[in-house]
């Protein structure tokens, strides 16, 4: 299994929960259990809320690719508008921060591609 | 959904009491932010959350809570929050407003 | 409120689900009764099954394009396949097309436009 | 979710009856299918579908039933639909299949 879901939405709050949902749809597939679930929609809301806030003169739209393998899940967020990058200040939004790291494995705050960022979070299996 | 949110407020003795419903999230947390600062600009009492029917808070709702408990300060009061449920909790602790709150 | 939600699948049984989801979730925020709301996934999810089913050789996704505006949603398939088309054959199909004309206002099944096929859905007021 | 379909088999008097629990759909309509077919074939009999706990159906669901029913047929035996719901019924009556099947 090695698909990739992607889901674009316009740069409003409203449509952030779309972003969740397709999120849990995505994670219930892989096998994450409710409360990781739970911990991916938070940080993906985390994610999207602040790309909502910021916004683009350019562009009206944001992309989310969901990458699954067996056992991960990989979210990608990008938009035409490259300048949305780092988005996210370790000083300022320490709040958020501290919350995607500890809810998601890998959480890459500033890509070296023309990506805003990406997130991932791993299926442990418990044996 | 998302985008909803209920504040009932009440006096309790010494006190306001600020009952949360709903989710603290990008669609409700500008709202909440001025009813909240003014709810503790026009009491100037210790201040009581009751989040036992807030499902959902986001970072933004946190740093409000963090901007509250500056302006509590000020009046020499303090926040409190009663009844988190075991998700929102988590992320006070992850945060460490666990130790700059009080939660019961 | 004009705004556009798409969403990239592969073709796989699986992701259909995931389209459903998007729907109601952009369909409840148009303010659908529930009701109507089920009409739009039952709709949705006869394309998405045919298109899988059909798949492609060339490609491994589809796209769907949701189209809002104030009271009505537009549904748009559409793929890189542009082979893809006029995939219902209204005689082998018969129930599949009764379906989905009996649940949507517009459903044009082979469009004139390298789109798939498109349907929609107009909010009726009940005053 | 999606893709879980329990059937249940059982043999009453002189028909089967068979519950069916979940979603007819493109994840679940293959394997049911042959096990529609098998079910006819094996007891030649009337068939009773209970659709009490049947949430979803779509035009591929409708069609095997349609094909099971010509199958049915060669037997000189019939289909008989028990405790639709609403939103089932609905797709019935729009595709016209209300009027070859009875409709309990
Ligand atoms: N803004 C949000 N971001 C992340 N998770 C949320 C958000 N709002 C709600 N949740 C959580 O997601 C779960 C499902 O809520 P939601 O996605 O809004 O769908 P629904 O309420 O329709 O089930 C809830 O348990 C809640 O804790
Ligand atoms: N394959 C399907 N296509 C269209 N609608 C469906 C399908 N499966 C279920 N439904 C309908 O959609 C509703 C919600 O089901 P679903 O989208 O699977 O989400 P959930 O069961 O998690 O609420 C159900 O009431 C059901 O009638």
């Amino acid at each position: 299994m090695n698909d990739a879901i992607e889901l674009i939405l316009p740069f409003k709050a409203e449509y952030v929960s779309t972003a969740r949902l397709v999120a849990s749809s995505v994670a219930n597939r892989i096998g994450f259990d409710i409360e990781v679930i739970e911990d991916i929609k938070v940080a993906i809301s985390e994610v999207c809320s602040k790309i909502v806030n910021i916004g683009s003169k350019f562009t009206d739209n944001y992309k989310i690719i969901f990458n699954i393998n067996k056992k991960e899940i990989k979210v990608t967020f990008c938009c035409e508008d490259t300048s949305l990058k780092c988005i996210f200040d370790p000083q300022n939004d320490r709040l958020a921060v501290d919350i995607m790291n500890a809810l998601m494995d890998n959480v890459e705050l500033c890509t070296s591609n023309n990506y805003i960022l990406s997130m991932s979070k791993v299926l442990e299996e418990n044996i | 959904m998302t985008g909803e949110l209920k504040v009932v407020e009440e006096i309790i003795n010494d006190s306001v009491k600020i009952s949360l419903k709903g989710e603290i999230d990008i669609c409700t947390s500008n709202e909440f932010k001025e009813k909240l600062y003014k709810i503790i600009d026009a009491n100037q009492k210790d201040l009581l959350i009751d989040c036992k029917e807030l499902d959902y808070i986001d970072s933004t709702g946190l740093g409000i809570f963090v901007a509250a408990l500056k302006k509590a300060k000020q009046y020499e009061k303090k926040i409190t929050f009663l009844n988190l449920k075991d998700n929102i909790k988590k992320l006070f602790i992850i945060t460490g407003l666990d130790k700059i709150f009080q939660i019961n």
